[in-house]
């Protein structure tokens, strides 16, 4: 930013190709459809984290003083929904995931733009339906729904919470399916599978799970609904059902969701660490590889959610040993991160804080992750603060800090224009903070045996809760900044110029923000992926002088 | 006063030991790899920290060999947690023949419990210290779970089938009884406590009310009560299966399968009669759900099984 | 599925035809991979009660109308052969043909439907509706009323998910029709004949599997018994 | 622009194909229905295994096949399709198996 011969911006360009309310909402173009994504997936963040606040403050006194009971289970219960069916699924696939697939691999577009829009649509429609079970009282089942409590005896709004997640299922379908046709059929000459951005293969490996797994939740929360519209007992014992066989079908989508939530951000990740510290990628095909091992092998480590729920001792046994395999691919992405890192040029700009942090919450989420395998562990840990706490090291610590990274890493791409970057590290460095004084306690709090989604609890657990909810309010107000000086950017940030990392990646080969068509002429790949370094490769940085793009 | 935020709950069964060690066991493997990656990223990101702004650093050649070893070393870490925690877990799933039998009905939101001599209690359960117990538990309305966090142990709570938990005390004391699987309005008020208590203190304090009746004698009662001794008994003319000496053993049924007497099959038989008839019997049995209780369901099971003693005459 | 403004045109974003034939074909089966998924989660539910509720689901199975859910499987294996056959005058470019085939279709999917609710009327009369209306008249049953319900429950909604892609599938075929009608298609381009070909095929599938389970595995007891 | 060596699917089959399956497919059907009325069991080690539902099963997995190899073309279709097309099964096979090994293992 100390550059004196800013770029200029294109002058046409996806964002002024047309303007107006209908020019948006009708649009099929890619990069505007992950721009309404964008503002829908950060309106639910905000709800989700609304809610997020009011829990903690509930949980800063040992009693139940500051919301009624009902409230305070309605608060946890619509936290969880908006954030894993509105937030954390949708975000990175659908915002930089819809920007950057076809940018990625050299397309003019998805392969069925206009179902790309409709998945918009279904999934503005599932959160207004939510939000509608919202505003009429809300819903109490926690996430999870677990019959027969939300089949016979919640009197809260289930059905309508369910019809929203039903509904924004399909749109999670139909982005999978749209990105996988996209990198089969699409991509750039050239463009062998190999020679694709790990972010690309981390996308083909989520898709995958959202074909194949949304369907079964779709159908399980379908017979929800009828059980609860026709008091028939599908899953309720009283009718002869089994709760259990609802947790099966529940969690058979629900864990492989998880990585839905993380697999997009390791792939965000990749593209960070190799930019920032000027690498190519150490171990391509094993981080590859690892992408598609944790897709498949996720759908075979469910039951381990149910160790305690009435599994018998041998199913107990084999999911255990399962999930126990899934760890290995993560762990090889974690080590291939750090190796790339070695003898690097590494530089400290915000989106690679993010990553940085990443790697560091991440790696304790998974390790976390062994424990809850662990079947004697587990017994005891079981639906205590410690799997709160594991998830969103996962979910909070791994999936949004990959966001928040990649949200930066590509917003120059994304609006042609810089944000501050020392505000933006300092955000960085609050968030990693904030997060880290909420959720460690929690840990503590669950190995102490303090049981989640508890309105009131027990004395000595106070300390370790004020802990949390201080690290909360820290954690709050980190998620604030950026959003103000995102939007500052918009306006008053630098001209960013095509490529202002010196990155690698198709992307940065067009202007920023790039034209409605992507690229002038279709380009043709000739090297192989993260070539940086390479001779003739002079890394472009911002920092230094630079042509103006010609458009 | 301040004494610190305690790491650990306390440890007051057989089982809270050894989970406290694996738990250790797990702290340490993932603290040291926590620390080594966290050192690396922090050392090469320092260590080679970008100097100007052309620098190209040097290509770095990918090695197989590494990649094998960080995928087999943590498969081997793993595959030693999941044996000594499934190892651990038979051990708590698996509980000692002489245990002394509790029951245990959860309901929105309170726990029910009761002894085998009678006595009763609600969401306060007294054990003798040094004795493996084992509790069969079912719940009335949703899931609970059954948490003793002192003990390290857990088990759902499931309506329409029995789950079952044990453990042996090792300390007297009082410590917390949680609901850990959530149920309801007021799943944070479903707690209470469990009291661990001297042999002998414990006999005094079964004897301290008069308890009226036994398990099993509330089972007969109920037994006669429901009329059921008016087709379960052990003459020709029965128009029931005898249960003299039934609890236990394999029992051929009308539609050729063949099942084992135990809790779960005698339950089905008392609120569903007609889902699994014995062989050589009609289904004229009425239905009792909706009119015994799950205490009185668990009254009558102790009774049935007690009939296991008795020889058929 | 069908992503094509104008019947030659190939969408911007394809190179050529070939390239949107082959992405439409592919995103075709991946949609009915999800499917067979949302149909799995109740296939799923059915292994396990019947494995469970062995005779409840062996006397449900006795209440339901086996020439009636014969002749409808029939009828659809049949629908399917017009629906082939469409596909086929569509690739030779014959109009007419294909409008016939699809009409044929649209017409066996209807009667499909109209036996269907035959068959539920049926159930009605005899109160064999799961829930608030379950008030069986039949003499001689002994399963348990829950565990009969949870058959009929199963029944009503794997059949009635199926009898729903029926309706969509129909739907599909008239808007092909309204297309081939205006001259859409083409021996080049006939993309959305066959990938909505692909769904009734699938629809077809399902029915195939239904059959069995829902209708005919209670006959061989019955049989054993008298 | 990468794969279009892949003219799968312009092949035409021949209507004598589709009507040959269509009479396999009506000849499954009849099988099936016959079947059905009788008991299909397999004596072992003095246990009585019924097997209709398996005959059933086998019989209507045939027929779902010829429909996917002949009216749904992916005898003649690319590799990604037969891929595709064999892992929604494979799914729909790890669902099945993973739950019931809970059931089949346990009291209930």
């Amino acid at each position: 930013m100390t550059d004196a011969r800013q770029p200029a911006l294109p002058k046409l360009h996806y964002l002024n190709a047309d303007y107006g309310i209908k020019s948006w909402l009708l649009t099929t173009d890619h990069k505007r459809i992950a721009i309404l994504y964008l503002l829908g997936v950060t309106f639910f963040f905000f709800v989700g984290g609304l809610f997020a606040v009011l829990v903690r403050v509930e949980l800063l006194t040992p009693a139940g003083d500051f919301v009624q009971a009902e409230t305070y289970n309605k608060l946890f219960t619509m936290h969880g929904v908006f954030m894993v069916f509105f937030f954390l699924i949708p975000t990175i696939p659908a915002v930089l995931g819809n920007f950057l697939v076809p940018l990625m691999i050299g397309a003019r577009d998805l392969a069925f733009p206009r179902i790309n829009l409709l998945s918009w649509y279904i999934y503005m429609a599932g959160g207004a339906f939510t939000i509608l079970a919202m505003a009429a009282g809300g819903v109490d089942t926690g996430w999870t729904f677990y019959t027969p409590y939300s089949s016979t005896y919640a009197n809260t709004h289930v059905m309508l919470t369910g019809i929203g997640v039903f509904i924004t299922g399909f749109s999670s379908i139909l982005t999978g399916l749209n990105f996988i046709v996209t990198i089969h059929k699409m991509r750039a000459p050239g463009l062998t599978w190999f020679r694709l951005p790990l972010f690309i293969w981390a996308h083909y490996a989520t898709s995958l799970i959202m074909i194949l797994g949304t369907p079964v939740v779709a159908i399980t929360v379908l017979l929800l609904a009828l059980e609860r519209a026709f008091r028939i007992g599908i899953f309720d014992p009283a009718l002869g059902g089994d709760p259990v066989l609802f947790q099966h079908l529940f969690w058979f989508y629900s864990h492989p969701a998880v990585y839905i939530m993380i697999l997009p951000g390791m792939g965000v990740v990749n593209e960070l660490i190799t930019c920032f510290s000027r690498k190519k990628i150490f171990g391509y095909h094993f981080i590859a590889f690892s992408s598609v091992a944790i897709a498949l092998l996720g759908f075979l480590v469910w039951a381990h959610h149910m160790f305690v729920a009435g599994l018998s001792v041998y199913a107990s046994l084999v999911f255990s040993v399962l999930s126990f395999l899934v760890a290995i691919p993560s762990a090889i992405k974690v080590f291939n991160w750090t190796a790339t890192l070695y003898k690097g040029s590494v530089s400290y700009q915000a989106p690679m804080l993010y990553a940085m942090g990443f790697i560091g919450l991440f790696t304790l989420g998974g390790l976390t992750g062994l424990f809850l395998a662990t079947l004697a562990v587990d017994i005891h840990v079981h639906d205590t603060y410690f799997v709160v706490a594991h998830f969103h090291y996962i979910m909070v610590g791994g999936m949004v800090m990959a966001y928040m990274g990649g949200l930066h890493y590509w917003w120059p791409k994304m609006t042609g224009r810089m944000y501050p970057d020392t505000w933006a590290r300092f955000a960085a460095l609050v968030i990693f903070i904030g997060f880290n004084l909420t959720f460690f306690p929690q840990f503590v709090l669950g190995y102490l045996g303090m049981p989640r989604r508890y309105h009131a609890y027990p004395e000595e657990f106070q300390v370790l809760n004020v802990m949390s909810t201080a690290g909360a309010s820290i954690l709050g107000v980190g998620y604030l900044i950026p959003f103000f000086y995102l939007m500052y950017s918009l306006r008053y940030g630098a001209i960013a110029g095509p490529n202002p990392w010196g990155a690698k990646g198709l992307e940065w080969e067009t202007p920023s923000p790039p034209p409605t068509e992507n690229f002038p002429v279709t380009p043709m790949v000739t090297e192989e992926p993260y070539e940086y370094g390479a001779p003739g490769a002079a890394p472009r940085g911002h920092v230094r002088p630079q042509e103006a793009p010609g458009d | 006063m301040w004494t610190g935020i305690p790491l650990f709950p306390e440890q007051a069964s057989t089982f809270a030991r050894e989970v406290d060690l694996l738990y250790l066991f797990l702290v340490g493997v993932s603290g040291f790899f926590t620390v080594a990656i966290f050192t690396l990223v922090f050392y090469f990101a320092v260590r080679y920290r970008r100097r100007h702004a052309d620098e190209i650093p040097p290509a770095v050649a990918e090695s197989a060999t590494l990649e094998i070893a960080w995928s087999v070393i943590p498969l081997g870490i793993t595959m030693v947690m999941f044996g000594w925690g499934a190892k651990l877990y038979f051990e708590m799933r698996k509980p000692p023949s002489e245990a002394l039998q509790m029951w245990v009905v959860g309901k929105q939101w309170m726990w029910k419990i009761q002894h085998p001599e009678g006595k009763r209690e609600i969401n306060e359960l007294h054990v003798p210290v040094g004795r493996p117990v084992r509790l069969q538990m079912i719940s009335e309305d949703v899931i609970h779970s059954f948490y003793i966090p002192a003990f390290r142990i857990k088990q759902d709570v499931l309506p329409g089938r029995y789950s079952e938990l044990w453990f042996e005390a090792t300390r007297p004391g009082e410590y917390h009884l949680f609901c850990a699987e959530y149920c309801g309005t007021k799943h944070s008020g479903m707690i209470g406590k469990v009291v661990v208590m001297e042999a002998a203190a414990y006999e005094q304090w079964l004897m301290g009310t008069p308890t009226g009746e036994t398990m099993e004698q509330a089972g007969e009662r109920l037994f006669v009560q429901n009329n059921c001794n008016t087709c379960h008994h052990d003459r020709a003319d029965a128009r029931g299966p005898v249960l003299q000496g039934a609890f236990g053993k394999p029992v051929r049924l009308e539609s050729g399968q063949t099942v084992v007497v135990d809790e779960a099959y005698v339950r089905e038989s008392i609120l569903n009669p007609a889902g699994k008839v014995v062989a050589g019997y009609r289904p004229v049995m009425p239905t009792y759900q909706g009119q015994i209780s799950e205490e009185g369901v668990l009254q009558l099971l102790a009774y049935i099984r007690s009939l296991r003693e008795r020889p058929q005459k | 599925m069908t992503e094509h403004g104008t019947a030659s045109a190939v969408a911007h974003q394809f190179d050529d035809l070939e390239q949107q034939r082959e992405a439409g074909s592919l995103g075709m089966w991946l949609f009915l991979i999800t499917e067979i998924m949302f149909f799995g989660g109740m296939f799923t539910a059915y292994a396990v009660y019947r494995y469970a509720y062995y005779n409840a689901f062996i006397e449900g199975s006795s209440h339901l109308n086996v020439p009636l859910g014969a002749a409808n499987t029939v009828v659809l294996i049949v629908s399917s052969l017009t629906m082939a056959l469409a596909v086929h005058a569509a690739q030779r470019g014959k109009k007419k043909a294909m409008v016939a085939w699809l009409a044929l279709t649209i017409v066996l999917g209807g009667a499909f439907l109209g036996v269907k609710v035959v068959e539920y009327k049926d159930k009605y009369d005899h109160g064999l509706i799961p829930g608030a209306l379950w008030n069986p008249k039949h003499e001689g049953g002994v399963a348990p009323p829950a565990e009969m319900q949870l058959f009929f429950s199963l029944y009503f909604a794997m059949t009635g998910m199926h009898a729903l892609h029926m309706v969509i599938g129909i739907g599909i075929m008239l808007a092909l029709m309204r297309m081939a009608l205006r001259g859409r298609f083409s021996p080049e381009y006939y993309a959305p004949v066959e990938v909505s070909g692909l769904y009734w095929h699938f629809v077809d599938i399902v029915w195939i599997f239904l059959f069995p389970l829902l209708y005919l595995i209670g006959l061989h007891v019955v049989k054993g018994h008298g | 622009m990468n794969a279009h060596a892949e003219h799968a699917g312009h092949h035409v089959v021949p209507v004598s194909t589709y009507l040959i399956i269509f009479a396999a497919l009506i000849a499954g059907t009849l099988l099936t229905v016959g079947a059905a009325y009788y008991d299909i069991d397999f004596q072992v080690l003095g246990y009585t295994v019924p097997l209709n539902t398996t005959v059933a099963l086998l019989i209507a997995g045939t027929k779902a096949a010829l429909v996917v190899l002949f009216f749904m073309h992916v005898k003649y279709s690319s590799r990604l399709i037969w891929v595709f097309a064999a892992a929604g099964f494979l799914w729909l096979i790890i669902l099945f198996t993973l739950t019931l090994a809970d059931y089949q293992s346990r009291a209930w």
